[in-house]
């Protein structure tokens, strides 16, 4: 039989980009197909296609055997066609129900929206597929993980028989994965078919029947999950062989850089959302902070690096007390910082390249003289961290925000770790990167270590979070619930404290689970 | 040409990058004539449009059409050629005239016969002043409607210390009443800067009810204690002291004075300040992502008061500049919306100094022209308000004019200002 | 694993901090003391104030004469606001705080009045009455930003619209002798440039700001040029009928609110009206939550297989719809004639209103009434022979409006995707 | 033969320059320019004028006309008093005159018209306060300016003889002569809306007949006036009679200060040669300032009212009564 679903020859141009170049691809009936590709690869590009978001120079898409036009979502709603976006959709502004019924809304006699029976129907949803959410509250209150819930709930609300999800584990924790993956099987069982964009091997591996793997735009190959392994999957797709472990020398932790003590920290509303945590982070150690996202870590983060005022508690950074100090005084005591949000944070997006290099750094020599900015100096600041730090961007003064976000993140990475620092906080570095960036930029912080910096990692991906730290903290409910030497810890240990169960004595390693590289 | 357009390997260009639209470096040396053909040809439609409209509006050429066709065209041409040579003459001057005197060789009737052109600058003065303090607002990320205010403020504390202290030596004087416009400015700035700081109230809402406020107590300040003796309650200040004056370079009635010289200067000065400085950094990069600028250490509220303060330093200075340079006293009607008229030359300028000028000095040759041309075929000076508008517009849809002319599209098509939502947001 | 599914339940508790506790209640001790030593202390105990509850000139609806012992009334009123700050600083009110203050700041103003009119009568209900009348256009313009911005467009030309639909309302009134067809053409008339604003911002994608003010200084040209080449010299064509005061049925005879609102003319109806519908239509149709879904997040409304482009030409339209009926007001529903400039930046205040009114019609109404009110109670004072010179009781509306936003609203959250335009690819 | 002595109709150029309020502000600078338009049908001169649009306008203009080689420029207002004085001292052979502003020492090419308003106003006032009903009769400004509160002084002064005299208790709402300080403002020439509220106001308070001096603000107050009904309106300026014909049935009578009588006769002793600076009073007297007539509206006031308005004016104009 016809697969259901059926790309040829799609070809699309970007403004110097050939982003998608006669890509073949056929997806059947009850398949999970996997799209493996670099950051820039073209996939989204080729889902937005498909999903009528781009109009493809070239080629035709085919659903059941038939040629369709797809020249608008509208289209690729009617023809059961379903998208989890990559960077999520959804109105901060509204609830869950309004955002889940959003053009598509049940209502009442003119035009009146009846949320009732909406909220209803998503109940259902979620019930039936184990999705919990609460149809009332502001997406805005809601942690990611719970957002991609909605996003997905979007698609089942609409009947969808093709299910696109771009990166969707980008922003989870193993637990919400394997939900995710749990969902996806339930969803293919009841005859869905599923095309799921990764650049995490682990999970094609988990959870593709085939995995088809995009390169500069191209189809490079397809295999299956029995067929490859990772080290095969990650040359196609880098184009080249990856080592997967970081191999790690053994430092011996010097004296204790940052310390905090008793630390509370209230957002906004006054509600406690880091609750009475102490750590020391020593030289020449990685301390990693595991913990579903929205369990204080970013506050946790913020008040460490004098974003935010802690409520009460200490935090001393090489001997000097920063409890109230500002981000300048605690970035020039020597500390860098990595946001959570590269975007958002991190990066002034319409400034050029050179210009966000030296961010932190500007009002200092020698990139100023008093006030007078030296535009040489940074220009060649920037020339030199785009060599060292093999960021692709047509020139140093191109403004970041058309950059990728791989590309983007490496900035930041140039800039935070070229200065010279003894302290690193590094939050969620490698958030939503392809194996090339996050292989560098894991080398790059494990490099940072061994020249005796104190690092702090913080990420709700477990497996890095074991590949890189010396130590784990787990977070939970913003409290520390275990802190643990990163030997020979299972990760289904991890997990459970994660998931905030306190198992009752550390499980070891069992032989067949062992850490794996965070791809 | 802007230095950043002359240096090499300077960043200032790519600001201007950031902003205007980037052609490729090659397409960029290829025609000087592409650069400025959309200017140019925005300028030449909206006179265009002008034209119908002037001889829409006559009757004479409505009767003539009545007689025939050809007459009626006739007489349209005649009327649009008369009025818009008027209005080129008395915006630039005539050039028979010009040439004849600079024949004669006689002083006096050469300036007379430059005089146009001069009073054009001299018009473009207050544009460039108020378009910068616009301009700065909107780097910093503030929507600053409150310029006019500011304005009347600078004006009035310009022409207090004008008139009031005596007896000072001219270069010490003129230079002090000028601070005292920038200062007054600045403060009626620092108000809604300081409440859009602290407590978050809107720094649009805030600087329209300043106007308002501005408004009326210069108002009152002129009918009461700025009031001129003798003028029994007229809202009129006394004329200041000589020594306060701004010099006009020639004797009445050529009014061309230092002040457009100061404009110029100040112009470059700001250029320096947001491109060339870590404050302009500061500001630029609070006002384009705050949140990155909080990354970065740099103190939010310290960029807003700061941008307000010069924003409305500058906004005051242009008050100043009309009473020293061209009032010499301070009475009602001041402006005539000055404030207002900057938000779009900011726009236009894309924000940057050399953009402003230019703009500037469009609207102030406008203005000029309309003058003359009132005089010699009576068309109400507000129709280079409708002229303006249109250049703007177009000047800022260049895929308008571009569909008119049937220009082909650059590769890249424009990027327009990044200015959005509301201000600082 | 359920418990990694966890949502965040935020335990809400009030946003009122320690020191804005002490803060409010210390103000409205203040208020307290200053009512009391300010009017009530000086005041001979005898005299009465007499508030006239029925609006002059109306026959229904009436209401006897409120007369109060002036002094007794002040120290009661001293007294309750006294106990009102007592208890904010002891037990504090949690979330009724800023009504309280609100209240305290109200009873300082009828203390004003009540002091001022001690010994003479005031009509109270005229006053609201005009308060009402005063708010219409701001409102209304109000309104109209509420519109474009909700759906994603920043529209600052309001003031443009309203200054043309005003000239056309006149102009068309007068030719068909018809308020209705008046109406009609200064809607038109603003909703011509409303396209025109749309076109150029959503499908020439330009900085909404610069469009906005490019219209703006159109309009201000353009109804000048005509006003100064006809209306003025043809005074006919400059006098429309108007709409007339039509009392609604049994509403109108409501005591002293029916003279107020239920005896207006069709403009204020109309507010009322559009307040409502707006409301309902924005949140809790279909309809609205398309419309705000474009202005907070373009793109996700795209994915969900809404129109982003033509919801936003509908936005802009309604929005000019809007500013014309506000526009067509001053010259049919105020003072039946055209002169330049009458807007008298309502339209700039109407945007303040939106704003301070958070893009809720009800908040942007609440607003209006507060400007409207100030506005009226300052003109109310002069009458009254009180000694403050008018230029400062011309500023009571600002000052009043920048207070409040101070105090009380502080930052709004403006629709998140306002002023850029949206690209598919 | 050769005795034709008919005087050519007279070429000269008349050219006025209008304040901020421009040539449209049914107010001094409307009215100035009816008296050139005046001149321009029945003299046959040539007529231009020049708005301004700020301050900085004035000297402009003034320069542009001189520039144009106009024989007579006309300025109009006291703002435009030093800019006048400047270039009238700079082209000695150029005539000028202003409106409201005279010049002490006179300037010999200028001549300064300014007008005793209060004298026509005071008639008012006495006539308001013999026609009001409610014995309440109000007025307000459209800016705290001599220029406008000398109406409102007569106006006010008006009423008090007439409560003097009959022994009344009028009131006077919006302005108190011993007050100066406060009163009833629109603060703008513009805000139609404003004015339209004001008379409301004063309505409400029981006022009957309203003077609003206010420019075109004024007939804002004329809309409401009409719109209640049971009011009446006192014009500025002009005759608003004859100006704003729409509110005719409401104007009881109009403080005239007729400033295009005299700028005609301005440029009249221009054409005959018989110009020369110094300052022309407009007076009761000389008809610089009237009282007009009550049109439809006479049967309001009784005849004797009447007769004592005319005895009045007789006063003012021998000197017998003082309005100041
Ligand atoms: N809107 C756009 N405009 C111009 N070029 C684009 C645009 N979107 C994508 N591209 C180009 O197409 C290429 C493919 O982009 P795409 O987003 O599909 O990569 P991707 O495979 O989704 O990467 P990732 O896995 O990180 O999401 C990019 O490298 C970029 O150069
Ligand atoms: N508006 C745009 N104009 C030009 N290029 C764009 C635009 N939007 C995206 N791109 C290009 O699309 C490519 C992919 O963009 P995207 O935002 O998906 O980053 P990414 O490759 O997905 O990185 P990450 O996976 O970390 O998000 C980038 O190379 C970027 O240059
Ligand atoms: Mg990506
Ligand atoms: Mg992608």
């Amino acid at each position: 039989m016809a697969p259901i679903l059926e790309l040829r020859g799609i070809t699309k141009q970007f403004p110097g980009v050939l982003a998608n170049d006669h890509i073949d691809l056929a997806l059947h009936k009850g398949e999970i197909l996997a799209l493996l590709g670099e950051n820039g690869a073209g996939k989204s590009t080729l889902m937005n296609i498909l999903y009528g978001l781009y109009q493809p120079d070239e080629g035709e898409i085919l659903i059941n055997g038939e040629t369709v036009k797809i020249n608008s979502p509208t289209d690729a709603i009617n023809q059961g066609i379903g998208m989890v976006h990559q960077h999520f959709m959804l109105i901060p502004v509204f609830t869950v129900t309004e955002n889940v019924m959003l053009g598509d809304e049940s209502v009442k006699a003119g035009g009146f929206l009846d949320r009732p029976k909406a909220a209803q129907r998503i109940q259902e949803i979620s019930s039936s597929y184990k999705l919990e959410v609460n149809p009332n509250d502001y997406v805005r209150d809601l942690p990611v993980g719970v957002q991609q819930r909605v996003e997905i709930i979007k698609l089942l609300y609409r009947n969808a028989e093709i299910l696109i999800f771009d990166e969707p584990t980008a922003v989870l924790t193993p637990q919400e994965a394997d939900e995710l993956f749990n969902i996806m099987r339930s969803l293919v069982a009841q005859g869905k078919s599923i095309i799921f964009i990764t650049h995490k091997l682990r999970e094609v591996l988990a959870i593709a029947n085939r995995v088809v793997v995009i390169r500069r735009g191209k189809v490079v190959g397809e295999t299956t999950p029995e067929a490859a392994d990772k080290n095969s999957l990650a040359a196609m797709m880098v184009g080249r062989e990856v080592n997967l472990v970081v191999k790690k020398k053994e430092t011996t932790p010097g004296d204790v850089v940052c310390s905090i003590q008793d630390l509370v920290v209230a957002d906004k509303f006054g509600n406690v959302v880091v609750d009475d945590i102490s750590l020391d982070i020593r030289a020449g150690e990685i301390l990693g902070v595991a913990g579903v996202q929205g369990n204080g870590q970013t506050e946790l983060v913020e008040a460490i690096t004098g974003l935010t005022k802690i409520a009460s508690g200490k935090i001393t950074l090489l001997g000097q007390d920063i409890s109230k100090a500002t981000p300048r005084q605690i970035t020039e005591l020597g500390s860098a910082h990595v946001p959570e949000d590269r975007q958002a944070d991190g990066l002034v997006l319409p400034f050029p390249v050179a210009e966000n290099l030296v961010l932190c750094s500007y009002h200092l020599p020698p990139f100023s003289k008093g006030v007078i900015l030296q535009y040489d100096t940074i220009l060649k600041n920037a020339e030199k961290l785009i060599q060292d730090f093999d960021i692709r961007t047509p020139s140093p003064l191109t403004s970041v925000g058309s950059l990728s976000g791989g590309n983007q993140q490496k900035v930041i990475i140039a800039r935070e770790l070229s200065r010279p620092i003894q302290f690193l906080v590094a939050s969620q570095p490698t958030r939503g990167l392809d194996v090339g960036s996050i292989e560098y930029i894991h080398k790059r912080i494990e490099q940072k270590r061994e020249e005796g910096c104190a690092v702090l990692l913080v990420s709700p991906e477990l497996d890095e979070i074991m590949e890189l730290s010396d130590r784990i903290a787990v977070m939970y409910r913003g409290k520390i619930s275990a802190v643990v030497p990163n030997k020979g810890i299972s990760k289904k240990y991890i997990g459970l404290l994660m998931a905030g169960v306190v198992p009752e004595e550390p499980m070891q390693v069992s032989e067949e689970t062992e850490i794996e590289a965070t791809l | 040409m802007s230095e950043a357009q002359t240096e090499k390997k300077d960043l200032g260009q790519a600001i201007l990058k950031e902003i205007i639209p980037p052609p490729e470096e090659e397409a960029h040396k290829k025609s000087f004539w592409k650069s400025i053909s959309i200017p140019a040809l925005a300028i030449l439609t909206g006179l265009l449009i002008g034209a119908l409209m002037i001889a829409a509006t006559s009757s004479t050429v409505w009767a003539a059409f009545g007689e025939s066709i050809w007459r009626g065209f006739g007489t349209a041409f005649k009327e649009i050629g008369t009025a818009y040579q008027a209005l080129f003459t008395g915006a630039l001057g005539d050039p028979v005239r010009i040439v004849r005197a600079l024949g004669s060789g006689d002083a006096k009737e050469i300036r007379s016969a430059l005089n146009p052109f001069l009073e054009s600058l001299v018009q473009s003065t207050p544009y460039i002043f108020t378009g910068l303090a616009v301009a700065v607002g909107f780097r910093s990320g503030l929507f600053n409607i409150g310029v006019e205010g500011q304005l009347f403020i600078g004006a009035a504390a310009a022409t207090y210390v004008g008139y009031s202290i005596t007896g000072l030596p001219a270069f010490i004087h003129m230079p002090l009443a000028l601070l005292a416009g920038a200062l007054g400015g600045a403060f009626w700035a620092f108000i809604p800067g300081y409440l859009k700081a602290k407590t978050g109230g809107h720094e649009v809402i805030n600087t329209i009810m300043m106007n308002w406020i501005a408004f009326r107590l210069t108002e009152w300040l002129l009918s009461g204690p700025m009031s001129r003796p003798g003028s029994g309650g007229m809202p009129l200040s006394p004329l200041i002291q000589k020594s306060a004056e701004i010099p006009q370079f020639f004797q009445a009635p050529i009014r061309f004075h230092l002040g457009f010289i100061i404009a110029l200067a100040v112009a470059w000065l700001i250029h320096w300040l947001l491109f060339k400085t870590t404050w302009g950094l500061n500001l630029r990069t609070v006002g384009t992502n705050p949140r990155a600028a909080k990354y970065a250490g740099l103190s939010t509220t310290k960029s807003i008061i700061t941008a307000m303060l010069i924003s409305g330093a500058l906004a005051g200075t242009a008050g100043a500049v009309q009473i020293l340079a061209v009032n010499r006293s301070m009475a009602l009607g001041l402006s005539s919306g000055y404030g207002f008229d900057s938000i779009a030359l900011a726009l236009i300028g894309n924000n940057t100094p050399l953009g402003v000028i230019l703009a500037s000095l469009l609207f102030g040759t406008l203005r000029n022209g309309a003058t003359r041309m009132m005089v010699v075929s009576a068309i109400p000076i507000d129709i280079v308000d409708v002229i303006q508008a249109i250049i703007l517009m177009f000047v800022a849809a260049p895929a308008i004019i571009r569909a008119i002319y049937h220009l082909k599209k650059p590769k890249k098509e424009e990027t327009t200002i990044f200015v959005s939502g509301w201000g600082g947001k | 694993m359920t418990t990694s599914t966890q949502t965040i339940t935020r335990r809400h508790i009030s946003e009122i901090t320690p020191t804005r506790k002490l803060v409010m209640g210390i103000i409205e001790l203040v208020i307290g003391i200053l009512i009391f030593f300010l009017f009530a202390a000086n005041l001979a105990p005898e005299l009465m104030t007499t508030f006239n509850m029925t609006p002059g000139g109306i026959s229904v609806g009436t209401m006897a004469d409120w007369v109060l012992p002036s002094r007794l009334t002040l120290i009661i009123i001293a007294v309750l606001c006294t106990g009102i700050g007592v208890f904010q600083l002891v037990r504090g009110f949690g979330r009724a705080t800023n009504g309280l203050v609100g209240l305290c700041g109200l009873l300082f103003v009828m203390s004003f009045l009540i002091w001022q009119a001690s010994g003479k009568s005031l009509n109270l209900s005229g006053m609201l009455s005009s308060a009402v009348l005063l708010a219409v256009p701001i409102t209304l313009a109000a309104f109209s930003g509420i519109l474009a911005e909700r759906s994603g467009t920043i529209n600052i030309a309001i003031e443009g619209m309203m200054l043309m639909a005003s000239m056309f309302a006149a102009l068309v009134g007068s030719l068909t002798n018809s308020a209705v067809i008046g109406l009609l053409g200064g809607v038109l008339s603003a909703v011509a440039l409303a396209m025109l604003h749309a076109v150029l911002c959503i499908k020439y994608k330009i900085n909404q700001t610069v469009s906005g003010t490019v219209i703006n200084i159109f309009s201000a040209g353009m109804t000048a040029f005509i006003s100064q080449k006809f209306l003025q010299k043809y005074q006919n064509l400059n006098a429309p009928p108007m709409f007339t005061r039509i009392p609604v049925p049994l509403l109108s005879r409501i005591p002293f609110i029916g003279p107020i609102i239920f005896n207006q003319n069709l403009f204020v109806y109309l507010m009322l009206v559009i307040l409502v519908v707006l409301q309902l239509a924005l949140f809790s149709t279909r309809w609205g939550l398309r419309l705000r879904s474009v202005g907070e997040h373009p793109k996700a409304a795209d994915t969900l297989g809404i129109d982003v482009i033509r919801t936003r030409y509908i936005g802009m339209l309604l929005s000019g719809i809007v500013a014309g009926i506000a526009g067509a007001f001053f010259t049919l529903g105020s003072v039946g004639r055209f002169d330049e400039g009458m807007t008298t930046g309502k339209g700039f205040i109407g945007l303040a209103a939106m704003i301070f009114g958070n893009w809720y019609p009800i908040g942007a109404l609440g607003a209006g009434l507060l400007f409207g009110f100030a506005d009226a109670i300052g003109s109310k004072l002069s009458l009254l022979g009180s000694s403050i010179p008018p230029q400062f009781m011309g500023m009571a509306p600002y000052l009043i409006t920048m207070i409040v936003l101070a105090g009380f609203i502080g930052k709004g959250q403006a629709p998140a995707a306002e002023g850029q335009a949206y690209e598919k690819e | 033969g050769t005795t034709a002595t008919e005087a050519p109709a007279a070429k000269i150029k008349v050219c006025q320059i209008t304040d901020t309020g421009g040539i449209d502000d049914k107010s001094f600078n409307a009215t100035a320019w009816k008296g050139i338009e005046d001149a321009i049908t029945q003299l046959g001169i040539e007529g231009k004028y020049l708005e301004s649009k700020e301050v900085a306008d004035y000297e402009k203009n003034l320069n542009a006309f001189v520039e144009e080689k106009c024989d007579l420029i006309v300025t109009v207002g006291f703002l435009i008093g030093d800019a006048t004085k400047a270039t009238a001292e700079a082209n000695p052979d150029i005539k000028f005159s202003i409106v409201d502003y005279a010049y002490d020492p006179a300037v010999p090419n200028i001549v300064g018209q300014v007008f005793n308003t209060d004298e026509a106003a005071f008639l008012a006032g006495y006539l308001a306060a013999g026609v009001t009903k409610t014995g309440k009769v109000g007025t307000f400004g459209g800016l705290p300016i001599p220029t406008v509160t000398i109406f409102m002084d007569g106006f006010a002064k008006g009423v008090a003889k007439y409560n003097e005299v009959k022994g009344t208790n009028v009131e006077v709402l919006g302005w108190d002569p011993a007050n100066p300080d406060s009163g009833l403002f629109s603060m703008s020439f513009d805000d139609q809306q404003k004015g339209r509220e004001l008379a409301v106001s004063l309505m409400d308070e029981g006022a009957d007949i309203i003077m609003p001096v206010a420019g075109p603000v004024g007939l804002g107050a004329a809309a409401a006036i009409k719109e209640r009904g049971n009011a009446y309106l006192i014009g500025v300026d002009s005759d608003w009679f004859l100006t704003s014909p729409e509110y005719a049935d409401i104007t009881l009578t109009s403080v005239m200060k007729l400033m295009d009588a005299t700028t005609m006769q301005v440029i009249k002793s221009v054409i005959d040669g018989t110009f020369q600076g110094g300052v022309s009073v407009g007076t009761l007297a000389n008809n610089g300032v009237a009282l007009a007539p009550l049109h439809n509206l006479e049967s309001l006031a009784s005849a004797e009212l009447l007769a004592e308005i005319e005895q009045l004016k007789a006063d003012i104009i021998a000197g017998t009564l003082s309005v100041k």
